[in-house]
């Protein structure tokens, strides 16, 4: 298959094809495909029950499909001998509601997996901690407990966790939806950064704004479809009417 | 060493084993329905800020749940008759274990109050509705509900507990295998059959419980998701 | 028979408190060590053993103390196998409180949010390490205080330890009433013993729930 | 064999219900005592053995035997065939006197004077067994887990007529000199035999040799007194 | 006092007089004064923590004030005499979280003020239910539970539910910002209908959109002051820098 013949040259790191996925009787997937180059950002933008989170969480393993065929960095994700904690270094994910772990510091959230799962030396993964933590811009706050910070700056905190076992794809589910409009800021600006570094990332988002002004590529999804896919430039000029209404009362 | 066990004796006895489980039920349904309502009022009470009314309930609960039934049911049947007072020992027997189970209740029902958000009662409030209106239209319902499963495994207990009450000649359950295994000096065989017998009436309460809270919160029948 | 209440019985109920004391301590560890295993069975991937954990806590759930005692110390003879009263009074009371405790546990560990589990899981965290290091220091918090108001009722059924010989303050009451028939003193006495001995238990648990802002949940058995 | 082991062990393990005064007891320095007490420490003294109390309560004195937590039961254990079937039984060593005894300004003269009244009775004793069979006689029971209870039932005013034995009867009004009771209406005396678990005719053989002696020195008869205040019946007494 | 008498002429619904409150050392609302006039909407915007939601509170006494005046409806909110239940008959309000109550249908959620508090007879308050939720456009869920509805559906209900008290002042705390744009959209609607048809109201609310093309009167605090008052005019050409700013980085 193309898809993966092209994650072999190193273009594609995610691919979607012909993903199916029901939840009983509930179409939730209907057949998606779409793929995400390397340093590329994909936006996936739809109403709420469109399958944007299934689709994001089909492609770290959360959920399992009916049929078709994910591959991330190389790896089938629905093989059966896949092994999932591979997997699971190689991409990061970031959800609406943060979770950060409440009975450990920033650091010890931070350092958890590090250490735990690739090994690392506890002091390099404090020096890890720190690199990340200055790169969402929260270096003061690494001995805080989770409660101790606002909203934005969980998120941030949860961005560096993720940042910290040095993912080759992230995945950012609504990341901002629990926030207000300033703290929401504070979150966008960081994942700006990480666009401009050149990391690989794949993000639901509600914000049209930020969609228009970040992604490389945007996947409009309607009904479990992809309904629309296109540059940036379909935020502005969208082919369909289902998007344009969207947009429309989108703000 | 071997003990022949032998249930002939004791199967020949069935009609006072079902006497004694309708009287275990008996005492228990009535605890269950006498003590949800000093549960409510308690738990109104320890909720209400006045003063002589929170500690009392607070003296009430506290005493009864740091001392054993046993000694409560003493203290009732003993403590009643040195006042002159005379019931029949299933009276006393129901209100030892309402007191009782009263206390627990009254707990576990301040906490299904504290569970309802504050946002809940300034939503009411907003409508205009008073004080006894909210408790009864916005809190009672939905307190009991969140906590419909901790309420109904103490009455489960309770039932258990009601045992204990044999020893102030109340005819129940345990009274029942007492007085068989005593005249026939067949422990084992009666041992067993009132195993049997409680995680049967367990098993028969739970059911009741599955079912009056299939009534109750008729939302969670019509969306499929019965406590 | 008869005479006044003396040192002597206030010496023997001592004597009972202690062991009411002892036996308490024993349950906790032997039950706790049990609810460990009863929780994470109940939660256990595997369905057979999820159902088997189940009924386990059914049964000993419906069924008194009293008769779990009587069956382990009687019970256990005629299959070969000799038990002290110490050691039934043990069984028993592990098996009975590990029923209780697995279930309570069992509420704490999946009262975590889910989401903690899939963030762990999202961090390449083994089934373990999402265990021990995510999600049981947090069960652990939530747990604490209905385990430490479960233990006012494991001090109180304790009493029941007396079916195999034990003379803790219950029986030791008892046994005092039956020499003095001073039935409302001595069972007073014993009230107030037993109430000095949970309350200051109930008191802590209370505060722990206070200081979590949880409010309380927990079955209790009377 | 069990007598074998007994007098092997130097040491016999008895089972005795201490909460049933008064054969069985404590004093007021909390040792037991008790009619039951002294004759089974007569009969370990005329062995030379040692004695183990098994602690029961009323519930347990028999599996205590059947499972070898004890060698014998010396507990006011009274003799009818339905229990025969369970354990083996001596030869009587003493006999229960039971009557229905009320306060004692009532006026109860025979069984159709207590029609109505609620009689307090030890719940599996052969008082109650025999009362329960009563049927035509409509007698209310209220029956209690032991004999201490009961006492304090009828004390403390619960109840006006208790079914026991006449010692437990003239106990009461020592305890609350405002409720005399006395003995009103005899039920029928009970043989109390020891009790050894089924199977060991050689212990059995050995105790029933050891009651008939002692009942003909008399000195069962004087335990019996002590503590009951009269004297054992006379055929018993040989 | 000028703003009484304008009550008694009918003019003035809702007058704040230089309110102060504060929460132990904190300072919320720091003299404010602002007025509604029948009919007319007012929005009340501003930052997270500028005491937009207290001042709201306020109004319908969920708060007390440390001093100042609140004059509703020509009731004195403040003054201890005040009948708290006569007020709330007049003041319908809606908070951000819908607070429908989960035990009871849509129907009895909203029957049950009407019965209980007015002694409206079972069957006009079913009628009166039915017409509120025609209002909302919400019909068809009347014998559906709360949680049967979407966020945007639940929101519609909570206003038919204080509407059907038929109230002479509505009050919306942020009613949309627990939901996503195009539940917004659904709750907006309604507002607008509400607006049209004369009824009074007023609204804490994010969206800028909205509030320009609703409002009569804008209200924006800043620290516990209204900072800048004006009609939607403010919210194109801001006068002070805070609301520049704040309208800047809001979306
Ligand atoms: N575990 C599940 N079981 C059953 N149905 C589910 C489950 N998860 C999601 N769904 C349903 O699948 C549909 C798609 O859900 P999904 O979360 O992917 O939507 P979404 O596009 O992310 O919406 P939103 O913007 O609200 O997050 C919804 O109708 C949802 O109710
Ligand atoms: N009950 C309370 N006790 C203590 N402080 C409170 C209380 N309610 C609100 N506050 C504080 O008062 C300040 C103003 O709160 P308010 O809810 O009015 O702000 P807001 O403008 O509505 O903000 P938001 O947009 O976040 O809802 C905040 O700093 C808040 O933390
Ligand atoms: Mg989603
Ligand atoms: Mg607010």
């Amino acid at each position: 298959m193309s898809d993966i013949a092209n994650v072999a040259t190193g273009a594609t790191v995610v691919a979607l094809t012909n993903v199916h996925k029901s939840f009983g009787p509930l179409k939730v997937l209907d057949g998606v495909t779409f793929d995400v180059a390397r340093g590329d950002v994909l936006c996936i933008i739809g109403r709420s029950g469109s399958g944007k989170s299934t689709a994001l969480r089909c492609i770290d393993r959360f959920e399992t499909i009916d049929s078709g065929e994910i591959v991330v960095c190389g790896r089938k994700v629905h093989d059966p001998a896949l092994d999932l904690r591979a997997l699971r270094q190689d991409v990061g994910i970031v959800f609406q509601s943060y979770n950060l772990f409440p009975h450990l510091t920033i650091e010890e959230n931070i350092t958890l997996a590090p250490t735990c799962v690739k090994g690392t030396s506890k002091a390099e993964a404090r020096e890890q901690a720190r690199a990340a933590l200055a790169q969402v811009g929260l270096s003061d706050k690494i001995q805080h407990y989770p409660e101790q910070l606002s909203g934005g700056q969980q998120q941030r905190a949860a961005i560096a966790r993720s940042l910290a076992m040095r993912p080759k794809v992230m995945l950012f589910d609504e990341v901002t939806s629990a926030l207000d409009p300033e703290l929401t800021g504070e979150v966008l600006k960081v994942i700006e950064g990480l666009a401009a570094d050149g990391m690989t990332m794949v993000m639901v988002t509600h914000e049209m704004g930020f969609a228009r002004s970040i992604a490389d590529r945007v996947v409009f999804m309607h009904r479990g479809k992809v309904h629309e896919h296109g540059t940036a430039a379909v935020l502005t000029t969208p082919t369909t009417p289902e998007l344009a209404q969207f947009l429309g009362t989108g703000l | 060493m071997k003990i022949n066990l032998d249930f002939g004796a004791i199967l020949e006895r069935w009609p006072s084993f079902v006497s004694g489980a309708i009287m275990t039920l008996e005492l228990a349904v009535i605890a269950t329905v006498l003590g949800t309502a000093i549960g409510v009022l308690g738990a109104i009470a320890r909720r209400s800020g006045h003063p002589v009314a929170t500690r009392v309930a607070a003296f009430y609960v506290e005493s009864i749940r740091n001392t054993p039934l046993l000694v409560q049911i003493f203290l009732v049947y003993f403590g009643l008759a040195s006042l002159g007072v005379k019931f029949p020992a299933f009276t006393v027997a129901a209100a030892a274990l309402t007191i009782n189970v009263g206390a627990y209740t009254t707990e576990i029902i301040r906490a299904g109050f504290d569970a309802i958000p504050k946002a809940q009662i300034e939503a009411a409030e907003g409508l205009a509705l008073s004080k006894p209106q909210i408790y009864w239209h916005v809190v009672m319902l939905p307190a009991i509900e969140k906590v419909y499963p901790a309420l109904t495994s103490q009455f489960v207990l309770l039932m258990l507990a009601s045992s204990v009450t044999s020893q102030i000649s109340a005819e129940e359950l345990t009274a029942v295998a007492n007085y068989i295994q005593s005249d026939t000096y067949r422990a084992f065989e009666t041992y067993i059959l009132v195993a049997i017998a409680y995680v049967a009436l367990s098993l028969v309460m739970r059911a009741g419980f599955y079912g009056l809270g299939l009534v109750m919160f008729p939302r969670r029948r019509r969306l499929g998701t019965p406590l | 028979m008869g005479g006044s209440l003396n040192v002597n019985h206030l010496a023997f109920l001592a004597n009972g408190a202690l062991w009411t004391i002892g036996l308490s301590l024993i349950a906790l560890v032997g039950g706790g060590l049990a609810g460990f295993v009863v929780a994470l069975a109940r939660i256990s991937p595997l369905r057979a053993v999820r159902i088997l954990a189940a009924g386990y806590v059914q049964l000993i759930q419906g069924t008194p103390l009293l008769v779990i005692m009587f069956l382990t110390y009687f019970g256990l003879p005629p299959l070969g196998i000799t038990v002290s009263p110490l050691t039934a009074a043990s069984v028993s009371l592990t098996v009975y409180v590990g029923a209780y405790l697995g279930e309570i546990w069992r509420g704490c560990i999946e009262s975590v949010p889910k989401q903690q589990w899939e963030a762990a899981e999202g961090l390449a965290l083994s089934r373990t390490q999402r265990m021990m290091r995510v999600i049981l220091p947090q069960a652990v918090r939530i747990a604490t205080p209905p385990t430490v108001g479960f233990m006012v009722q494991i001090i109180k059924n304790t009493s029941l330890a007396s079916v195999v010989g034990f003379v803790e303050l219950a029986r030791a009451g008892q046994i005092i009433n039956n020499a003095l028939f001073e039935p409302f003193l001595i069972y007073l006495i014993i009230a107030v013993v037993y109430f000095a001995l949970c309350y200051p238990v109930s008191r802590l648990s209370r505060r722990l729930e206070a200081s979590q802002g949880r409010p309380r949940l927990s079955v209790e058995t009377a | 064999d069990l007598l074998d082991d007994v007098m092997k062990a130097k040491k016999i393990r008895i089972a005795t219900d201490m909460a049933i005064p008064p054969s069985g007891m404590m004093d007021s320095a909390m040792k037991p005592t008790g009619s039951d007490v002294e004759t089974a420490q007569l009969l370990a003294k005329d062995w030379g053995l040692e004695i183990e109390w098994i602690q029961t309560t009323g519930a347990t004195r028999i599996p205590n035997v059947q499972t070898n937590k004890a060698d014998i039961i010396v507990s006011t254990l009274s003799v009818t065939p339905e229990r025969a079937k369970v354990i083996d039984f001596t030869k009587p060593y003493a006999a229960l006197q039971s009557v229905v005894g009320c306060l004692k300004t009532a006026t109860v003269k025979d069984w159709a004077d207590l029609k109505d009244k609620t009689i307090a009775v030890s719940r599996g004793t052969t008082q109650d067994t025999e009362l329960s069979n009563m049927k035509d006689r409509n007698l209310k029971l209220a029956r209690f887990d032991d004999d201490a209870t009961m006492v304090t039932a009828a004390v403390s005013g619960q109840a006006d007529c208790v079914a026991s034995s006449a010692t437990i009867v003239n106990q009461i009004g020592v305890k609350n000199p405002g409720r005399v009771f006395e003995p009103k209406v005899p039920i029928r005396n009970f043989d109390l035999a020891i009790g050894v678990r089924q199977g060991e005719p050689k212990m059995i053989e050995k105790l029933n040799e050891w009651i008939a002696a002692n009942l003909k020195n008399g000195k069962l008869n004087e335990i019996y007194k002590k503590f009951h205040g009269s004297e054992l019946p006379p055929e018993m007494r040989g």
